[in-house]
């Protein structure tokens, strides 16, 4: 129980705090790194309560992929140093206290739902979060994933394919001027069309193209 | 034939102007000839009427037709139209010829002619009507005529002002007439005089509520119809606009201005005294008001100096008369004094517009003088006129207005003692005012420069035979038609075309009545020839004594003037207010302009907001979502 | 094998797409030839949905749902499509954005869309929408170039991922509420009130509104609208509008049905809004596009205020108004694929001025459009509103209505601007002369079906009244 | 039944303007085939409508020539029929338009062809809005004769065209739009748009009020009453000659017919409830426009406002709901649109000589237009009502009946009359009369064969009907009769529940 | 306090969630930041949906997860791929300076 507050407060402070610093830092690196803490953090209380598969694709895909491409290109576009933090503009404005303001009413508004769904009849004799012993997540989520969810995952991966696809069509270009070895040409090369006999009349001379 | 006596004048107008290209000359013959067949039919129609007793009512078709109310097109023959039709279409057919001779010179003959002869059907369509709409058909045609041939010379300004002062004045009455005819048909739920007048003792006492005044049903339409009657005939308020129409040319002057049209007023009023009979009240107003304009034009007509304006306001002073004969219930003696005065006031102008033609248009009277010996047959012509204008005993006029003022008296209201008194008063002035004119223009000295003595001579004989014809009618026609018209036996030929409730007893009549007006008119003689050919300077110096009163008479009591600031120029300055102000300003500002210019402002606001920053975007997007989720933790 | 029957149109759209991908990537130049395939594809895919099944099934455990109404959808998501690519190809290969990804990624987007209308479940949708919203982004940045564009792509991309994180927020609260990501289950644990399911309500309102761009969610588009190719901007305001419309009609009358008083709020609100935003906002605007952008913030407006009304006619009605407002802007925007001068696209309003005497046909082709867009009777944008104003008035939603008309007039105003400036203002240069039946087609269509709806207007009310969902 | 005669009057104009849209146009003013067609198309159109009087059965108050098809599935019928109330309108209608046709070969220099395609769409559309007895149908038609009257002031029209062109637009859309919603909420209250239906139906009287307000919105722009009616004059003053005219003479009495159909016929409480509201508003009208109008120095605003002051007696006409009253205000409005459209043209008549509107350029004319003079004068004596013209019949039975019910709105209006006369005698004077000092005037030529045919035979028409009306009298009488009499009707049942 | 229920990790979530929006609105300077900020509203959903999961012991909610990682990650690639074609451009990714197109 108690072990269970403790790491739920610890995991969910650092949580809190690295979410607080991704927002605010000047430095972008230190953000992305922010950024991975979060997830770290957060992964480790899904490991807690029970979803470790979860916890762990987090830590692969988010900090593996995600936040790598992140650093990748913050690095690539040199914006990394900055003087002030990131929500002072240049032009003076009232945005902050009224952001805060904004903020805090959904954030409140949200607590409210949360504390509401506490005391809601259905729900409330369950005090503890529920753990399955007899199987474990993985399994669990290995049993429908492929059967009854099959057209989410191929659904998601129609959608990866599309961004793969979105970032080649958006940043790949073509270097003008750059000499390639195809092979396939050098392959298929015939002698016809490379060599051309012609009869010279004579004192003519002959038209070279090129 | 009576459907020819009336369309005559219309095919003639119509024929007269579409033939305009085969010259002058056929157009005036066209309508002269019509006009002329027209007047001789009538004659025919009026004796049939006195000595067969022929009268009839023909229906042409139904005018208008929506509900109960139904307006027939119709002939209707009695005494009274058909005596009006004689008189209509004689005076007519004489001016006809006149114009003939008289607008030689113009360039637009044909047109003249045809307004002429429009005006003459109008005129008959007027009187032979049997029911309210009819007439005011009629009505608002001669209206419209005496408008067009005010204006006939267009390039004058003035003619052109006066002719829509006088279309404008006559509205307003007919405006009042209109509303008679309203509260006719709601309480009598028909125009047609013959159920009209049925119905009339049935609602003789009668109240209705009038625009929050309870009022007597039947003195109100009175009213009403006497303010149609005022504005046409000119009387006092409403008669403004009759010496502005002297604009037009004389012959017009003479045939409506004096002769018919202005005398339809009068007409209306007899013709609906069997409604007028009814409300006394009604009777003392127009007798009032005949009373006043008698007295006011008069007083005005003898500082005036264009001759025609004189003679105009001696028609407004006469038709005065005919109108206090009538409110004092003398309906016949009204019509008569009509009868008689077409002939001497038709001379008069006849006369005076020969005068103008032989002094090349010139119209004003102190560039008068000595004329008699140039034009012998107008002089003549005009004396003639005069005398019979004055009541000189034994030409028309002394038969007709002496027996005005003597029903006055007999009639014997305080009301009728007063018009009497008022009427002889009147009688005195008319005379002098009268001669005044004639001493001025035929007698004395010479006075204009512009013109030679020598070059001045009578008009052509065309001119002239009219000129005899109506000089023999003022001379007869009233001690001929005295017996038929108001003597004892007047109902014989009225039959029950005019309702007198309270008769006259003619034995009543003192002496002293008889006589004063005619010595007033002889004694008048003398003493205008003393002051307007002897003794010039006294009247200087009265007239400087007095220069009020006479600023005050040349200015006919400021009329115009009050009109002008009461009723033109705030109308102006309204129009133009309600205009720049009101639409513009108002209206639109307030209305489309206004609206447009907010949602162009609004828009502007709204695109400010679309600042182009990702952050604006997002915060909207959250705000907007914290507004919807406070809202529902709220209402909830 | 038996469930597959019913998806064929999405398996013939993939396997399509991979081969479209392979013979692109090996193919030099390919552009024009996978173009036209991809015409082709999507033509015969119209075909196999006509032919096709056309009984309603649930399949994949519920999750997918094939019925009248997603087949309408469908139907009406392709032949726009279709008619879009038919306009725009001149367009891009005249921008030199001729790159044989951009119709592999339209039929990506468009297999995105066909998921959404077809989905009864959360996570199938939320991947639609993913994948429908990811092709998105690379359209509206596809001219890579131009700044515009990327600047386009930068902020759908940005805006579009909050929408979605409000929207998967929403959907996790619902889950959490319900303990179901199915639609039908959703609908019935939403019997008893609760709070709880409320907000997730609202977020993913919020998220859909966002998708097709109602106001206050509505900040992109303008933006988005004018960065992007006019190509891209002709299909954004048509075709994922008719998915984001349908899958709000399935949102408001399959899961949330039960708590219909509560959305009403919103769904009037937020149509409110569109409607005087859409109107006010385009009077000042200069760039056509942004004004079109405005223009469909306004028509979205109406078509919310169809599905505000919370009655069987209140969705059907929305669906004949999209319909209408796709043929109306599938014709205004082949006409503004027409205004190239001197070998550039202009976009500017005042560029028009006179139009209509050097090119009087066209001219006056946009003037139908304008004026049905506008909702002038007898053109079908008068029934379109006709019908939304029925089911709006049928539900005593009277000062929905009398705004929603108001606006309308506010938004003639517009509408009518651009046809004084063809038609009363003195001409310029005339522009470049395109004859090209691919898109004199589609606009001479466009017309006709305007100009001839007043016929029989009912057409497509038979079509939508048999297209239910229940 | 019986062959669409209706429908055929209608779309036949329609039919007409696609076969002009297929002729060659040139650049030159070498359209002949469109003028051509065009005149075919619309005097066809007049002997078809003459045809239709001719074997209107004046006998009986029910609709006659119905036609009813199934168009929007379930709810909405397409349904034609005329009763007395209609079928002058529909004969103005095709009566006015060859006249536009003919009057615009001279005036219109540009785009001919548009125009004469504008004018065409328009008739159908005019048409149809007296013929639907579907209310949806009717909305339809009333709203669509705003597309083709936009272009033609936009393009056709003066130097504030736009400004003129874009106030009449949303002016009147915006009017109109509140009468969509009480369509649809009266389909909802009835179930049905059928006119006959819910005169039979009849809307219960707690909605009549609100949808009466409705209906009136639109009517009242569209007639148009004070104060929504400054579209009118700078619509009419940018307009081109037939433009004008149509405006005048037909789109105005769209409000009057809509007010007499649909607010009297629907919703008598409520008509009866909100007559001083009209009353008031009508005679602001006729006193206020009528001296807005004397102070006009643009003809052709000044013939708009007086427009304004007769459409004024025709409201008040319509709302006395006596026979007089309500047949008075039919005449008047068809005089008005005879009247207005002859001195419209005449005012054409004039532009085109010297491409002036102003009365002060003006003077004299009457010394070179000698027949122009006359024929305007009669126009004019027609404005002011002068017995003997059409006008007067209209207006003196309104004046009657109004006098039945109220006395003071019917002496107040009186003074109007008065005013009509100053303003529109003031006009002839200082255009027609006076010294010909314009240089420019001295050299233009009186009317050619075809103004001077139009116009004279609008002027026979105008004295001929101001002689015998009897024909329109009788052709609207049962139908009247039959109004006023369902109106009692309702009005005493209402008494009797209270 | 002690007993820690699913409010609590839905009041992290929600913390979490609402850091994520701050940071996309008020943030000014980069572009990247804002990624990383929706990121975070992403792993708020996360948190939710694995709590409603083991709450509900439905393993739905897990797999709902697991997709919206993938999504995630694949949005993030786009995303980034936006972001250099617009830096290629304009040479600068200041979330001040986009504002070509506004009004």
């Amino acid at each position: 129980m108690i072990a269970h507050a403790i790491f739920f407060y610890f995991f969910s402070i650092i949580a809190i705090i690295s979410a607080i610093f991704v927002i605010v830092s000047r430095n972008t690196v230190h953000a992305v790194f922010f950024l991975i803490l979060d997830f770290i953090s957060i992964a480790c209380l899904f490991i807690m309560i029970g979803a470790e598969f979860l916890g762990m694709m987090m830590l692969i895909v988010y900090v593996g992929a995600v936040a790598v491409l992140f650093l990748f290109v913050v690095m690539l576009m040199n914006v990394t140093e900055q003087k002030l933090s990131w929500f002072r503009g240049t032009k003076k404005s009232g945005h902050i206290p009224t952001g805060l303001i904004v903020g805090s009413v959904i954030l409140l508004e949200l607590v409210v739902i949360a504390g509401g769904w506490k005391y809601r009849n259905t729900f409330s004799e369950t005090k503890f979060l529920s753990f399955d012993e007899n199987f474990t997540n993985t399994h669990l989520i290995g049993n429908v994933m492929y059967t009854d969810y099959i057209h989410l995952f191929q659904v998601s991966g129609i959608i990866l394919l599309l961004s793969m696809i979105g970032a080649i069509v958006l940043t790949y270009r073509k270097r003008e001027g750059v000499k390639k070895q195809n092979y396939f040409d050098q392959v298929s090369r015939e002698r016809e069309d490379s060599v051309k006999l012609v009869d010279v009349e004579f004192d003519k001379g002959v038209k070279v193209d090129d | 034939m009576e459907y020819a006596a009336l369309f005559l004048p219309l095919i003639g107008s119509i024929l007269g102007y579409l033939i305009k290209n085969l010259g002058d000359l056929a157009s005036q013959l066209v309508t002269t000839l019509c006009v002329l067949i027209a007047s001789i039919f009538s004659i025919i129609i009026f004796y049939n009427g006195i000595f067969n007793g022929i009268y009839d009512n023909y229906l042409i078709y139904e005018w208008i037709a929506s509900g109960n109310f139904i307006v027939n097109w119709s002939i209707n023959i009695d005494p009274l139209s058909s005596i009006m039709l004689v008189v209509v279409t004689f005076v007519s057919a004489l001016v006809h010829i006149y114009s003939i001779g008289y607008m030689k010179h113009d360039s637009n003959i044909p047109r003249f002619m045809s307004y002429l002869s429009l005006f003459t059907f109008s005129m008959l369509v007027l009187v032979v009507s049997d029911n309210f709409l009819q007439l005011f058909f009629g009505w608002e045609g001669v209206g419209l005529c005496s408008y067009l041939l005010i204006g006939f010379w267009y390039k004058k300004d003035s003619a052109n002002k006066a002719a829509i002062k006088a279309f404008i004045v006559n509205r307003v009455g007919d405006f009042g007439f209109a509303i008679g005819i309203f509260l006719i048909f709601m309480f009598f739920g028909t125009v047609n005089y013959a159920e009209v007048f049925q119905l009339i003792p049935e609602f003789s006492n009668k109240q209705i509520n009038f625009l929050g005044f309870n009022s007597n049903l039947i003195t109100l339409i009175c009213l009403f119809l006497f303010i149609g009657a005022m504005g046409k005939s000119a009387q006092f308020l409403l008669h403004t606009w009759l010496p502005d129409a002297m604009e037009g040319p004389t012959p017009v002057s003479a045939l409506i201005h004096a002769a018919t049209m202005v005398t339809a007023g009068v007409f209306l009023v007899v013709r609906c005294s069997p409604i007028f009979e009814y409300s006394q009240f009604a009777l003392n107003f127009v007798a009032i008001i005949g009373m006043l304009t008698a007295f006011f034009a008069a007083s005005v007509a003898i500082v005036q100096n264009d001759i025609k304006r004189i003679i105009a306001y001696s028609t407004c002073s006469q038709l005065g008369y005919m109108f206090f004969a009538a409110g004092v219930g003398a309906y016949h003696v009204a019509i008569f004094h009509l009868f008689t005065h077409a002939f001497f006031k038709a001379l008069l102008f006849l006369g005076s517009g020969s005068v103008i033609h032989s002094l090349k248009d010139e119209q004003d009277i102190r560039k008068m003088g000595g004329l008699w010996k140039q034009m012998p047959f107008t002089w003549i012509s005009m004396i003639i006129g005069t005398l019979a204008l004055t009541g000189f005993p034994f030409l028309s006029g002394y038969f007709s207005k002496d027996a005005i003022i003597e029903f006055a008296y007999l009639r014997g209201t305080g009301i009728g003692y007063f018009s009497a008194g008022v009427g002889i008063i009147t009688a005195f002035l008319t005379a002098i005012y009268s001669w005044r004119l004639i001493f001025r223009t035929f007698h004395g000295k010479f006075n204009n420069e512009n013109l030679s003595k020598s070059e001045i001579h009578d008009s052509g004989l065309i001119i002239i035979i009219p000129l005899i014809i109506l000089a023999l009618g003022s001379i007869f026609s009233g001690f001929v038609f005295k017996d038929f018209l108001i003597g004892s036996k007047y109902n014989n030929f009225w039959n029950d075309s005019i309702l007198i409730l309270q008769t006259f007893d003619l034995s009543k009549l003192p002496v002293w009545l008889i006589t004063i007006t005619p010595f007033l008119v002889i004694i008048s003689i003398p003493i205008s020839f003393y002051f307007y050919v002897k003794n010039t300077k006294l009247l200087e110096k009265i007239k400087n004594k007095y220069i009020f009163i006479h600023k005050f008479l040349l200015n006919k009591w400021y009329f115009d003037e009050i009109y002008d600031s009461i009723f033109v120029k705030p109308t102006k300055i309204l129009g133009s207010f309600l205009w720049k102000s009101g639409d513009v300003k108002t209206i639109d500002r307030l209305g489309p302009d206004g609206i447009s210019k907010i949602i162009k402002i609004i828009s502007n606001k709204s695109t400010k907001f679309q600042s182009g920053y990702i952050y604006d975007y997002a915060f909207i997007m959250l705000l907007a979502l914290s507004l919807l989720l406070t809202f529902f933790i709220f209402y909830k | 094998m038996y469930e597959l029957k019913f998806i064929i149109p999405e398996i013939f759209l993939s396997i399509t797409i991979f081969t479209l991908l392979i013979f692109g990537v090996f193919k030099k130049n390919s552009f024009e030839i996978i173009y036209r395939l991809t015409i082709l594809t999507i033509f015969s895919l119209i075909l196999i949905i006509l032919t096709g099944e056309n009984q309603s099934a649930k399949i994949f455990s519920e999750s997918f749902v094939v019925d009248k109404f997603s087949l309408y959808s469908k139907f009406l998501i392709l032949v726009s499509c279709f008619f879009v690519l038919l306009i725009s190809k001149k367009y891009i290969i005249d921008i030199k954005n001729d790159k044989f990804e951009y119709p592999i990624i339209i039929l990506l987007s468009i297999l995105g869309m066909f998921i959404i209308v077809s989905s009864n479940d959360l996570i199938l949708f939320y991947l639609g929408l993913e994948l429908q919203s990811l092709a998105l982004y690379i359209l509206a940045s596809i001219d890579r170039d131009n700044i515009k564009s990327s600047e386009a792509g930068i902020k759908y991309f940005v805006l579009s991922a909050l929408s979605s994180g409000l929207l998967l927020y929403g959907c996790s609260l619902v889950y959490g509420f319900t303990g179901s990501t199915n639609f039908d289950q959703i609908a019935l644990m939403t019997v008893d009130f609760n709070t709880g399911i409320i907000f997730g309500m609202v977020f993913i309102i919020v998220g859909l509104a966002f998708k097709i761009s109602a106001v206050p969610f509505h900040m992109w588009s303008p933006d988005v609208y004018e960065g992007s190719p006019t190509s891209v901007t002709s299909f954004f305001s048509v075709v994922p509008k008719i998915a984001g419309v349908s899958i709000f009609i399935k949102f408001m009358y399959l899961p949330f049905r039960e708590i219909l008083t509560e959305w009403q709020y919103i769904l009037v609100f937020m149509s409110i809004a569109s409607m005087i935003l859409g109107a006010v906002a385009a009077i000042g605007q200069k760039n056509i596009k942004r004004l079109m952008a405005y223009s469909s913030i306004g028509h979205i407006g109406y078509a919310i205020a169809g599905i505000a009304a919370g009655s069987e006619n209140g969705f059907k009605s929305t669906m004949v108004y999209i319909s209408i407002y796709v043929v109306m802007n599938i014709g205004a925007f082949a006409c503004i694929l027409l205004m190239k001068r001197g070998n550039k696209y202009v976009e500017e309003i005042d560029e028009l001025s006179g139009l209509s005497k050097n090119h009087p046909l066209i001219s006056l082709g946009l003037l139908i459009i304008l004026f049905s867009l506008a909702g002038i009777p007898p053109l079908a944008g008068f029934f379109a509103k006709f019908y939304i104003f029925m089911a709006v008035i049928e539900s005593e939603m009277y000062t929905l209505a009398i705004i929603g008309l108001v606006t309308t007039v506010v938004s003639a105003f517009y509408y009518i601007r651009i046809i004084k400036v063809m038609y009363f203002d003195d001409a310029r240069k005339p522009f470049e002369k395109i004859i090209d039946y691919k898109i004199h087609g589609p606009i001479l269509l466009s017309c006709i079906i305007l100009t001839s709806f007043f016929l029989y207007p009912s057409f497509l009310n038979e079509i939508v009244s048999k297209v239910s969902m229940f | 039944m019986n062959f669409p005669i209706l429908s055929s009057i209608t779309f036949l104009p329609l039919i007409g303007a696609f076969f002009v849209f297929l002729t060659k146009s040139d650049k030159g003013d070498n359209n002949r085939g469109a003028i051509y067609i065009s005149i075919f198309t619309t005097f066809v159109n007049f002997f078809i409508s003459l045809f239709l009087w001719y074997s209107f059965d004046t006998e009986t108050s029910n609709f006659q020539f119905l036609e009813e098809i199934n168009w929007i599935s379930g709810f909405i019928k397409f349904k034609f029929g005329i009763d007395g109330i209609s079928i002058l309108f529909i004969i103005l209608t095709t009566l006015i338009t060859p006249i536009c046709v003919i009057s615009c070969i001279n005036s219109v220099k540009i785009r001919l062809k548009e125009f004469l395609i504008a004018i065409l769409v328009l008739e159908t559309f005019m048409i149809g809005v007296f013929c639907s007895l579907d209310l949806v149908i009717f909305y339809l038609f009333f709203e669509a004769g705003l597309i083709p009257m936009f272009l033609i002031i936009g393009i056709w029209g003066g130097t504030r065209k736009v400004y003129s062109a874009f106030k009449f637009f949303l002016f009147t859309l915006l009017g109109s739009i509140l009468m969509l919603i009480a369509i649809i909420a009266i389909y909802w209250i009835t179930g049905t748009t059928d006119v006959t239906q819910i005169y039979e139906i009849k809307i219960p009287q707690e909605f009549q009020y609100l949808l009466w307000l409705a209906f009136f919105s639109s009517f009242a722009v569209k007639l148009p009453m004070w104060p929504v009616h400054t579209w009118l004059p700078d619509a009419h003053v940018e307009a081109p000659t037939a433009g004008s005219v149509i405006l005048a003479a037909i789109l105005l009495k769209m409000g009057g017919y809509g007010f007499l159909r649909f607010s009297v016929g629907m919703f008598p409480i409520a008509s009866e409830y909100f007559t001083p509201l009209i009353f008031a508003l009508s005679i602001i009208a006729v006193i206020y426009t009528s001296l807005v109008a004397l102070m006009q120095d643009d003809m052709k605003k000044l013939i708009a406002y007086s427009s304004v002051a007769h459409m004024g007696f025709v409201t008040i006409g319509i709302f006395t709901f006596n026979k007089q009253g309500i047949e008075g205000s039919l005449i008047q409005m068809l005089s008005h649109g005879l009247i207005s459209a002859a001195l419209f043209l005449c005012v054409g008549v004039l532009y085109d000589r010297t491409h002036s509107r102003l009365i002060k350029t003006y003077g004299g004319i009457v010394q070179v237009l000698p027949k122009y003079s006359i024929l305007f004068m009669v126009f004019a004596l027609g404005t002011l009502g002068l017995p003997g013209t059409f006008g007067f019949v209209g207006e003196f039975l309104v004046l009657v009946g109004t006098f039945k019910v109220n006395i003071l709105v019917a002496i107040i209006a009186s003074i109007g009359v008065i005013l009509a006369a100053a303003y529109i005698l003031w006009l002839y004077k200082r255009v027609v009369f006076g010294k010909l000092e314009n240089d420019q005037l001295k050299k233009i030529k009186d009317v050619n064969l075809s103004e001077g045919s139009i116009l004279l035979f609008l002027c026979l028409l105008i004295i001929f009907f101001g002689f015998y009306p009897e024909p329109l009298l009788e052709t609207i009488r049962v139908s009247v009769d039959n109004l006023i009499n369902n109106y009692n009707l309702e009005i005493t049942r209402n008494i009797a529940l209270k | 306090m002690i007993e820690i229920g699913l409010g609590h990790y839905l009041t992290l979530g929600a913390i979490i969630f609402s850091l994520g929006t701050l940071g996309i609105f008020l943030n000014r300077k980069n572009v990247i930041v804002i990624l990383m900020s929706i990121e975070l509203i992403l792993l708020a959903v996360n948190i939710n949906l694995v709590s409603f999961s083991i709450y509900l012991s439905d393993i739905t909610g897990q797999i709902f997860t697991m997709l919206i990682l993938t999504v995630a990650a694949a949005e993030a690639a786009i995303g980034l791929a936006i972001i250099v074609s617009y830096y290629r451009n304009k040479g600068s990714i200041r979330v001040e300076e986009i504002d070509e197109m506004k009004g």
